[in-house]
């Protein structure tokens, strides 16, 4: 099946073929490298853009007002805040004119640790990007989702957020995106680009075909009745884990990916906690302003009397990076053994 | 400027004439709403109609790529009115009323935004129009039609960092975009005059650095600003490469409300200039000069009048737009907006 | 009594004679307006800068890098979105250096809304400013702390965010600041600048006299058992009047002025959401990810079995601004009779 | 190259050599590191040595206001090496252990941070030390002392606002600031071509917008490039004005480990250029530059043996340095890090 990064190209292929994507840029985002984790490779409209984000940022405002659906990447989200503002100018621009400039455009960028990246390749970014209104915020967990997701954010009218657990780009999909090849060797082959030179090179794509994942809706990873966890993008997987493991000494889990951040899906979540009364939330963010806090917020306003222990949040630490050394990131970040703690402390 | 000859003919002299007049016979009159209350802060153009009436006659107006794209800053209102706005629509931001056709009460006045004219929002942020233009300039060059991108902004703007973005993606070899980069120099940032914090040389010069070609033009001459104007547009439009005019400029009534909007000494008034010109030159009369004015006061006391009457916003209304579809605006509604 | 922005130009007045401030800089900061609130009128330290806050928080990092004690402004803080990069820069440097570098600046930007800013000079920051790490924030509700929280936050070797309640700037406090004359009209004939020319104006400055409030300590403004009221900035004032109101009617409530969003006083909120079971946090960012959701998430992990009721949060509307229009505003902050209504609720 | 005369004294060109190869057999022994798995990545400057040994040696070294301030890019090494950092901790850097003294295990390699050489951190952002500079700048401005700030940075990164802001701070007219700003140009970022993405005017234009004196200058040969920094950091250090250097290099192993940290064929090598100069002047031996290179390999070797001895950082310091007081940092501690 295909990895994550293949998913995501191969959304972006079906959006210039079909859904009039026309720009695909960012630094590196164009031949010859397409994109440091190959998101862009082998795409007919893909282009390098000058090392300047808020010039990337602004060219795809411009590009949504002019009529056309960019999608623009910013290499690490770690390099993103630069252009914070704009990002705030972008979401607000549909309501500062009263409806009359909408700004449909993607804005993707690979988020949080996990691949030894470092204090600047390291970041999340859904805290602070929450708190910026206009926007719709997506974050895959699977190549599925990937692939659905951003097919959904191409078709959105507004600005959508599209964030990308860059530590899972490599893991391979356990289900079959709507028409890849069966065999992921073959995939590889149509589609990856040769080491060396690539002049040449030209990718053979597979026939794609639409798949259908609504923003807004999470998806429930597995179900259980005595503590809910949601989760979402690298941290889904752990969270599952975690909840399998404590699964065999008797906890039963829900566990939620929510897959939008906003708008999300607060049916699911309501649901889940009325049925568990326990809840653990998830993320690698840290955890000053935590998106995850208001996540708890919402359940505490609207489920307190259900609840029958104090709602937990599992984060990274309030420290200002994710260091290089192992010892130091496995002490900043969430590993499935704190998930784990963290369940059993509730259930 | 009077001793300038000018080849434009006269029914244009006088429109131009009549249309800086008119523009500034709205500012006045918002200055005035300001100050007895009926707007909360004003902002505005006074002092730049002489480059912002021919550059709206040059404009190439409508919808789309193939007309000319407007990233426009707070002192524009000589263009807009050119271009066709209505002084009442004016008066209805500065009134904060639910008619305000640009923001229904929700933005400053002279925060212009117009679908069918590419008037892209006009921005509070300083300098942010110079980043978001480019992406209207990439779209026009690879559409190759003969529309362009237009971009204005102060000078004390320019020391923002989209300043440079705007010139060095616009001069990218072999992807030059269509971009005209109008900056209104009127020497001053708020109360930061340009000497204190800008570097000997000139604005223009910075397009040399980047191959972009420039012009400095005396704003307050309006013929001189239009044939500059239309050389650089028309380049522009049919080489597809970015140009830089830097137009030097006045601020008639200080920087906005909060510096007070009292008229300001020792500035160059354009329009007292050209109608000392008009005059010497028999194109208008004294009598002309009044009746034009009183006009377009009337005009306005009229549409004030109307304003007035007229609703304010829903508080409910926030939360629209927020989103294409109000639903998704709907997750969080406070406590006390009760739907 | 002294103004919030005479307090403010007393306290930096304080800083440059006694605690070694050479630079307070920013957009029309210097003469001859002295900042567009005259917070800094009349310093001899004052300067105006280019019209490029990325620029200017650059250059407070590099003077609190070569040893000075800038105090760097940023006009308003719906200007401060393109310079996040570099808050968190200034906020990870003695980290990534392992404790070589300190960063010893203050930034000051007026936040909130209330006096018809509109869209753009309205907007709050504690709930992004809270997220980035190794900053400690403060914000005064009254002219003496904005006094205090000065020097404090000069005298502090971090980097310190001071936010101005931009709508409380004009209000009298109703202490007297050490070393301020008796009579507040002697006060500004001695510090305000006059109308027109001030090219030879110089201030007569009064014998100003350390206070020390220690960041991190919160204020109680009122002692109750019922209910407690977590608030700070403009919004403190507020909370303050309808805890009197709803006094009447019998709810008696704890107001807490927490001065410092980082380190909060986690003791003082503790202690009081113990007592009284029932808690309210009210502030005016957006709601989505909001800095008091932090505060609720500590209280309902940490005081979970002492709350009697689900905790609330008033705060602004999730909408991309608060727009001009009187009605508008008013839907989008909260009022008075907001916090009222969630006081009656709760109790 | 090796045809020009140049003025250094021999024992000078022998010295600017060693330091080369010390150099460049450190950043090929980390890359030796990262591929066999002994550090998780490397970036780093080889093919900058000519360059950046003799920007080395001309730093006035020391603490405070009255030595040079210095903002790094992570191609620094052979300045740093220069300087008389010891290739010992450079690799407990890459191989991110607790003796690291620059980040003790946070950091990636090449990131320096040196308070007693007024070495400010090395940034991985890209072009933020060129806001930074400012205020150094400032500070020096006013201490009318003799040292001066370096900026050093890549050419891609221009495009970023903030060489814009460096310029424009440093040229205010009466204001101006004692920067010497550097832009390595190696012609690529990661993967896009200069070509590509600027325009046809080079970067070392860009100051003439300023006001600000400039030089290209060939930064593969050390000769030219110590006499070219030599008067640029004479007129910044004696006028206390800015100077930009645009400084042409190669960039010999690719972007980074991420782009494999291969070596690149058809670059100019400054090291063997200069071998084959030294020799043709009789300067060195064959055996000589056998010898030279060994001696550094040795003690590469020997140090990395030591260092994979040397512990990780603790789990517990992640809460080090946070603040100056630890105290500050302990309001909130992961449930997972018992105290
Ligand atoms: C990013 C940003 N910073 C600061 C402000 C506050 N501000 C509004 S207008 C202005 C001065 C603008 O000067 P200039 O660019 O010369 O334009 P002018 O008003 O003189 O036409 C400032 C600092 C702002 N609106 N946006
Ligand atoms: C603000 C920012 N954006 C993007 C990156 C990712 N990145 C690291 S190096 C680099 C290219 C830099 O090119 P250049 O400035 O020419 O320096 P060089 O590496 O060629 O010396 C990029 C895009 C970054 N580190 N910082
Ligand atoms: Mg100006
Ligand atoms: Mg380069």
């Amino acid at each position: 099946m295909a990895t994550m990064a293949q998913a995501i190209r191969l959304a972006l292929h079906y959006g210039e073929e079909n859904l009039g994507v026309k720009d695909i840029f960012g630094e590196d985002v164009g031949p010859p490298l397409g994109g440091v984790f190959t998101c862009t490779q082998g795409l007919k409209n893909a282009w390098n853009s000058p090392l300047d984000e808020r010039g990337i940022i602004g060219c795809a405002i411009g590009l949504a007002l002019s009529g056309c659906k960019p999608v623009a990447e910013i290499q690490f989200s770690d390099y993103i805040y630069n252009t914070i503002d704009l990002l705030k100018y972008a979401g607000n621009t549909l309501w500062r004119s009263n409806g009359i400039w909408p700004v449909p455009m993607v804005v993707m960028t690979p988020v949080g640790a996990g691949i030894h990246g470092s204090i600047y390749h390291s970041h999340s970014f859904e805290s602070i990007m929450t708190h910026i209104q206009g926007w719709k915020i997506v974050i895959p967990s699977n190549a599925l989702d990937a692939y659905g997701l951003m097919l959904s954010a191409i078709k959105d009218p507004n600005p959508v957020m599209y964030l990308i657990p860059k530590a899972l780009l490599r893991s391979q999909g356990e289900e079959k995106i709507p028409g890849e090849p069966e065999n992921p060797k073959e995939l590889s082959k149509m589609i990856d680009a040769p080491l060396g030179d690539r002049s040449k090179w030209k990718p053979n794509w597979p026939d794609m075909q639409p798949l259908s994942i609504p923003l807004g809706k999470a998806r429930i990873g597995m179900e259980g009745n005595q503590v809910t966890v949601i989760s979402y993008g690298r941290m889904f997987p752990l969270s599952l884990e975690a909840a399998r493991a404590v699964a065999e000494e008797g906890i039963s889990c829900d566990v939620i990916d929510l897959r939008t951040l906003y708008p999300y899906d607060v049916e699911a979540i309501f649901n889940s906690v009325k049925k568990t009364g326990r809840v653990v939330v998830v993320n690698e963010d840290t955890e000053l302003t935590n998106y995850g806090e208001h996540i708890l917020r919402r359940i505490t306003e609207d489920c307190f009397y259900h609840l029958e222990a104090p709602p937990l949040l599992v984060a990274g630490a309030n420290v200002p990076g994710v260091a290089l050394a192992e010892t130091l990131e496995q002490a900043t970040v969430p590993q499935v053994s704190y998930i784990v703690d963290a369940l059993r402390n509730i259930a | 400027m009077a001793k300038k000859k000018t080849t434009l003919s006269v029914a244009l002299q006088k429109k131009i004439y009549g249309l800086m007049v008119k523009s500034r016979v709205l500012e006045e009159r918002l200055i005035k709403m300001n100050k007895s209350g009926q707007g909360f802060f004003w902002i505005g153009g006074p002092g730049e109609e002489a480059f912002n009436v021919p550059l709206g006659l040059l404009i190439k107006k409508g919808e789309g790529l193939d007309y000319d794209f407007l990233h426009f800053h707070y002192r524009q209102s000589a263009t807009l009115l050119t271009m066709g706005v209505e002084m009442i629509d004016v008066i209805r931001q500065m009134h904060n009323t639910a008619t305000d056709p640009y923001s229904k009460g929700r933005n400053f006045v002279n925060h212009y935004a117009i679908k069918e004219w590419n008037v892209v929002n006009v921005t509070t942020p300083i300098e942010v129009q110079y980043a978001l233009c480019i992406g209207t300039g990439v779209a026009q060059a690879r559409h190759k039609g003969k529309g362009i991108t237009i971009v204005t902004g102060g000078d004390a703007g320019t020391a923002e960092g989209e300043f440079q973005s705007c010139l060095l993606w616009a001069s990218r070899k072999g992807k030059e975009l269509p971009i005209l980069i109008i900056v209104t120099n009127n020497r001053w940032g708020i109360s930061t005059s340009q000497n204190e914090v800008h570097p000997k040389t000139n604005i223009a010069a910075r397009g040399a650095a980047f191959g972009i070609k420039s012009a400095i033009v005396n704003g307050n001459d309006p013929f001189e600003s239009y044939a500059v104007l239309k050389n650089a547009i028309d380049i522009v439009r049919k080489e597809r490469k970015p140009f830089l005019i830097e137009a030097m400029v006045s601020r008639l009534y200080g920087h906005s409300s909060a510096s007070g909007s009292n008229w300001v000494h020792g500035e160059t008034d354009c329009i007292s200039e050209l109608e000392t010109c008009l005059k010497k030159k028999k194109i208008l009369s004294e009598e002309n000069i009044k009746k034009i004015r009183q006009g377009y006061e009337d005009e306005a006391k009229q549409a004030l009048q109307q304003v007035l009457q007229e609703p304010k916003p829903d508080p409910y209304s926030i939360f629209d737009h927020v989103f294409v579809d109000r639903k998704d605006s709907e997750l969080l509604w406070p406590r006390w907006l009760k739907q």
